[in-house]
This record gives structure tokens, C-alpha cells and sequence, in this order.
């Protein structure tokens, strides 16, 4: 842990977080968050919580930007939210108190790393000491995830193959299943894929898709 | 070994500064790119060279550390390549100096030329350009 | 949509080239959870980008023949059930849901089989995520059987 | 703990925190992702020099080439967004913008002098008919408040 280096990034992290709150084009909003996560995970690198820290930099940072552009190449790119100046003010004397109340509350918690801590008391000391002799494992967050607490994840896991499922629900959409089709494809099984605009056959004869219209503009 | 670590070190850290300063006092989306993409590489590339000789490299983060370098020096340009076509493609416009006295010049010679062009943009006058020119 | 071959030809190479070596990185992650920052989630993150990275950057032809649209829903299908029974198993050598130091093979130790049980769990965690990733991919992209 | 790596680090943290004006100032949403994607460059270097700070490289090299590899997907999603549809309209709906007039400063050079005389052509025929001209997509009414004023334009 480096104090300095640990400042600067929870600087940055705020600074990350506002912006990508204030931008209105919703597409420098998810570069914003992957790089949210990227510092996030840097912060966690700092602590040593290596494992917190590459799951952050695999998800966070590469993996839900593409869905999030998934989602806004469904719907729609520019947030409209508007502006209330009323709801504005009020709000802000609510956030500044709770934000002074949770840093007044967080004079009361133990030091980062202190092993007298209330956390560290219990089941943690044994499974830190017996992690090794019980599963031949060196990694003690491997064993606690997949042995000692499985059941947890378990319940992620299910979790996540869960949202899946939800999401096939939602959104795929069979032959005549409603009439208002916004998305303009042809719900037609197999030729739904050529009905949807792509030329792949043009990229793969080495045509050049933008010859015409350069010509056209060059003439 | 640690006195060339650091003097590598520092030089690649030299780029990295030259680089986000481009980033903040370069004019327009291709100069900054352009600018930063690069040094910021070399910076990069010079960082992860010193870390080879710092002593606290042990047997198998060498094979790593050459991965990183390789994969970073392989992703990055690619990273901002895509992006700045993807401007371009966009309509970004590019940031030019107008010097009025050539351009005028070399539009009166171009004015015969300029009379065989047919062009179809000028012509359908469909609305304004898409920013304000500053002039 | 976002799919189908990337019109620039740098992009396309620079794809093909890394997918297989992401697709590595995600195996090692998954299989060296024990030694090292890693396990199923972000092993099977890996393997989702290694799906996902020809799905946006080559022809559409050669990247769902590579990964399959069928392919993300069965794996997590799989990943699951692969979890459950290895839950299950113990359970018919008497020990408890998940305990897999009860089971019993001759000449493994105890702490031995917990090891490997880890392994498998993690094996299902990552083909678990990596099918639900794949999956939700594809129906955002309007790709999906049926 | 080397004092000069550590050094090294707070500078990159500086610079990741300095690179981050451009995401705000950024006329553009593409100044704002190029600002991004760049930044995240520093966060690898931060991440490896950190591993080697403290003294355990081998994790955090693992945990540096993870994202060097994954980082590679965003950009080219976002740019896979932004490339126009092949029919000719661009993603906001308007006419694609290759097929849109540029409205650039001259280059007096060769087909471009040609260009620039359309230009000033079209500017004196918008000047009398004063035509409404659609807004450009890149041009957010919000973020005009909070860009440099005209990026040194002479």
C-alpha cells in the first residue's frame, strides 16, 4: 500500500465517476466506465487483493463495455434526462449529509489490514491457517470460494446463468411474435442474417464498401 | 543493473509526459492521436525494457513481462487506429491553417477546373455544412 | 450491428491474431486459480472475449462457425449441471452437498480430492460464465436459434 | 520498496489524473474515447511497476496482461459503432457523413483547391438563402458550455 499513489486514485476514481455521470453521449459514458474499472482495479492491486482486482480488470473493463454497446445499439445513444433545478437543490444538501455522514461513521472502523479487527476474529483465522492442509491449496480466496463457501458460489454462478436466460427471454423474438418490430430486421429464421444489411460478401470479394461514395463525393 | 534500470526508466518516462501534455495542448482529435499513440507506446516500451534489469525481476514473470510488452505494443496502435478511422468516418474534421492569399490564388487557377466538375453535393444544397466555420 | 467482418483490414488481422492467444490466457486462468490471482469468473470472462473478439472483427461466416450460436446457452448449461454434480457426488458417499473430501478413491488423499474438486468447480464456474457472456452477446446482436 | 519506482508511480497517477481533462474538455465524444483508451495505457504501466514494487511481480504481471489483452475489445466496439452502415446513412439517421459536405479551411493543394472553391461557393449561396443547416451529431448543445474556447484556431 502506497499512500500517495492511493490518494491519486481514489481522486481519479471520483473524478471517473462524476464525468461519466455528467457526459451526455452515452458511448464516452461506457469508456468512462470501463476506465472506472481499470482504476478501481488498480486500487484494489494496491491493497494486493490480486484476485478482486483481475476479475475487475476482466470484467469490468472488457467484457460489460460491449454488452453496454450492445444495449445502446438497441435503444438509443444520447441520455434525454432533463433538468430539474428544483430536484437539483434539494438533492444536493441530502448527498453532502450523507456523504458527511458516512465519513463521520468510517472514523469508527478499524484500520485497513488491522488483525484485531472484528472481521478477522472467527472462522477467517482458521481458514487462513488450515487452508493449505486441507486442500493443498496456496491461493486461501480459491479455497474460500470454491470449497469452504461453494454454496455462495453456487448461488452466483446461478446467478449469472440466470440473467442469461432472462435475456433470451426478453429479447429474442420468434416469427410473428408482436407486429411493432422497431429494429427493422426480417424475422425470418436463417435469412434474417442477410436481411440485416451486413455485406460480409462484399468485405470478403476485397471491395472496398466505401469506394462509391468517396468517388461520388471526389468526382 | 538498478543505475541502467533507472536511466531506462526515466527516459521512458520522459515519453509518457510528452505524451499526455500532447494530449492537452495538441489542437484537434488527429494531431493529439497521432501524437500520443505513439510516445505513449515508446514509453511503454521503454518502461517494461528498464523493469528487465531492476533486481526484483525473478525467473517466471520474465516470460510475462515479454508478453505484456509484445501484446501492449501489438493491441494499442490497433486500439487507436480504430478508433481515429472510425472519427474519420464519422465526419471529424481535421484542424488546417488557412492561409487566405494561397488559397485564393490557387482557387483562381482552379476556377476552369472547377467549372467541368459536376458535383452533386453542391448542387442538391440539401443544408449548411456540418460545423461553423470559424471564418 | 456489430457483427460481421471490421471494415478496416488491420483491425481484422490484429482480431484473428489475438483471439487464440486470449482464448490461452483464459484456459490458464481458469486452470491456475490455485496458484495465482484467477478462477472461473474472470477465466470464463476470457473465454467470452476469445468468443466474442471474431464475432465483431472477421466475417461473420468464419466467426460463428469458430464459436457457434448454440454454442453459449449449452455451455452454460453445462458449466451448471458440471457444478451441481459436483455437489451431488459426495452425497452418495455420504458426506454432505459440496464436500468433495468425503469422497473416497483408493489412494487419493482427502485434502488431494478437495484440490481437485476446486479444479472442477472452477472448470464449471468458467464454462458457465463463458456460455452466459456468449449468450447474452448474441441476443443483444439479434443472433439467436429459434 | 524502491524509492524511484515508487516516484514513477505517483507521476503516472498524476498524468492519468491530468490526461482525464481532455476527457472533460474533449469538443468531441471521440476526444473524450481516444482520451480514455490512452489513459488506460498509463493504468497497465501503473499496474506492472506496482507489481514490482512490491516485490511480487509474477501476480501482477498476470493481472497486466489480462487487461492488455481485454482492453484491445472496447475500442474496436466503439469503433465498430461509429462506422457507417453501408446503405449510406450514418447511425443518427442523417446522410452518411463521406457522402456530407466537409466544410474545411483550404488546402491549396491540387483537388483539394477544388473542394475549398465549392466551399466557398456553397458558404456565399447559404449566406443569401440562409438555409437551415442540420446539426451535426457530434455537436452537444451541453458540451459546448465546458469546451476550451476554439482549440487555438488562429
Amino acid at each position: 500500500m502506497i499512500v500517495p499513489l492511493d490518494i491519486i486514485i481514489f481522486l481519479v476514481l471520483i473524478i471517473a465517476a462524476v464525468l461519466a455521470i455528467n457526459v451526455k453521449d452515452l458511448l464516452a459514458a461506457v469508456a468512462l466506465l470501463a476506465g472506472y474499472s481499470l482504476f478501481a482495479s488498480l486500487l484494489f492491486a494496491g491493497v494486493n487483493a490480486v484476485d478482486v482486482s483481475l476479475v475487475e480488470a476482466a470484467l469490468g473493463a472488457g467484457l460489460t463495455g460491449v454488452l453496454f454497446i450492445g444495449a445502446i445499439l438497441a435503444t438509443s445513444r444520447h441520455s434525454t434526462a432533463k433538468r430539474n433545478l428544483r430536484r437539483r437543490w434539494t438533492m444536493l444538501p441530502l448527498i453532502a449529509a450523507f456523504i458527511g455522514l458516512m465519513l463521520f461513521a468510517s472514523t469508527g472502523l478499524p484500520d485497513r489490514g488491522d488483525p484485531e479487527a472484528p472481521a478477522h476474529q472467527g472462522v477467517s483465522r482458521t481458514y487462513l491457517s488450515q487452508s493449505l492442509e486441507d486442500t493443498e491449496t496456496p491461493n486461501v480466496v480459491t479455497s474460500l470460494l470454491a470449497d469452504y463457501r461453494s454454496q455462495d458460489t453456487l448461488g452466483e454462478t446461478l446467478v449469472i446463468v440466470t440473467a442469461a436466460l432472462a435475456a433470451m427471454l426478453v429479447l429474442v423474438r420468434r416469427e410473428g411474435d408482436d407486429e411493432d418490430d422497431t429494429r427493422g430486421s426480417d424475422p425470418g429464421g436463417d435469412t434474417s442474417g442477410e436481411a440485416r444489411g451486413t455485406t460480409d460478401d462484399e468485405q470478403e470479394s476485397g471491395r472496398d464498401p466505401y469506394a462509391d461514395e468517396r468517388e461520388g463525393g471526389r468526382r | 543493473m538498478t543505475l541502467i534500470a533507472d536511466i531506462i526508466i526515466g527516459i521512458g518516462m520522459f515519453f509518457i509526459v510528452v505524451s499526455t501534455l500532447a494530449l492537452l495542448i495538441m489542437p484537434d482529435l488527429y494531431t493529439r492521436a497521432h501524437a500520443v499513440a505513439k510516445s505513449e507506446t515508446l514509453g511503454l516500451l521503454l518502461v517494461f525494457l528498464g523493469l528487465f534489469f531492476r533486481p526484483e525481476l525473478d525467473g517466471p514473470s520474465v516470460g510475462r513481462l515479454v508478453a505484456v510488452l509484445v501484446f501492449s505494443l501489438v493491441a494499442n496502435p490497433t486500439a487507436v487506429h480504430a478508433l481515429v478511422r472510425a472519427s474519420s468516418r464519422s465526419g471529424a474534421l481535421p484542424w488546417t491553417v488557412i492561409d487566405q492569399e494561397i488559397a485564393d490564388a490557387e482557387l483562381g487557377t482552379a476556377q476552369e477546373r472547377y467549372d467541368a466538375v459536376d458535383d452533386p453535393v453542391v448542387s442538391e444544397a440539401t443544408g449548411g455544412p456540418s460545423e461553423e466555420d470559424p471564418r | 450491428m456489430m457483427t460481421g467482418a471490421y471494415p478496416s483490414v488491420v483491425v481484422r488481422v490484429v482480431g484473428a491474431l489475438l483471439s487464440p492467444f486470449i482464448l490461452l490466457f483464459g484456459l490458464y486462468i481458469v486452470a491456475h486459480g490455485h496458484y495465482g490471482p484467477g478462477g472461473g469468473f474472470a477465466g470464463g470472462g476470457f473465454l467470452a472475449v476469445a468468443a466474442i473478439l471474431p464475432r465483431v472483427t472477421l466475417p461473420e461466416s468464419l466467426a460463428y462457425k469458430l464459436v457457434p450460436v448454440h454454442f453459449g446457452p449449452l455451455m452454460g448449461g453445462v458449466g451448471m449441471l458440471l457444478f451441481l454434480l459436483c455437489g451431488l457426488v459426495p452425497m452418495f458417499f455420504g458426506g454432505m452437498f459440496l464436500d468433495y473430501g468425503a469422497v473416497e478413491i483408493a489412494g487419493i488423499a482427502a485434502s488431494r480430492m478437495r484440490y481437485l474438486g476446486i479444479l472442477v468447480v472452477e472448470i464449471g464456474v468458467g464454462l458457465a460464465v463463458f456460455g452466459a457472456m456468449v449468450t447474452i452477446f448474441d441476443v443483444l446482436m439479434d443472433r439467436s436459434e429459434t | 520498496m524502491s524509492p524511484y519506482l515508487i516516484t514513477v508511480l505517483v507521476i503516472v497517477g498524476v498524468l492519468i489524473a491530468v490526461g482525464l481533462y481532455r476527457v472533460w474538455a474533449g469538443p468531441t465524444v471521440f476526444d473524450r474515447l481516444i482520451a480514455v483508451a490512452l489513459v488506460s495505457v498509463n493504468g497497465v504501466i501503473v499496474l506492472v511497476v506496482l507489481g514490482f514494487v512490491l516485490e511480487r511481480p509474477v501476480l501482477f504481471l498476470d493481472i497486466a496482461l489480462g487487461y492488455a489483452l481485454l482492453a484491445f475489445l472496447l475500442p474496436i466496439a466503439l469503433g465498430r459503432y461509429f462506422e457507417e452502415r453501408d446503405d449510406g446513412t450514418s447511425r443518427d439517421g442523417l446522410p452518411s457523413p463521406s457522402s456530407r459536405p466537409r466544410p474545411t479551411g483550404v488546402v491549396p493543394h491540387g483537388l483539394l483547391a477544388e473542394r475549398g472553391r465549392r466551399e466557398a461557393e456553397r458558404r456565399r449561396a447559404r449566406a443569401d438563402t440562409d438555409a437551415p443547416s442540420y446539426p451535426h451529431p457530434e455537436d452537444d448543445p451541453d458540451d459546448e458550455e465546458h469546451s476550451p474556447e476554439d482549440e487555438g484556431q488562429p
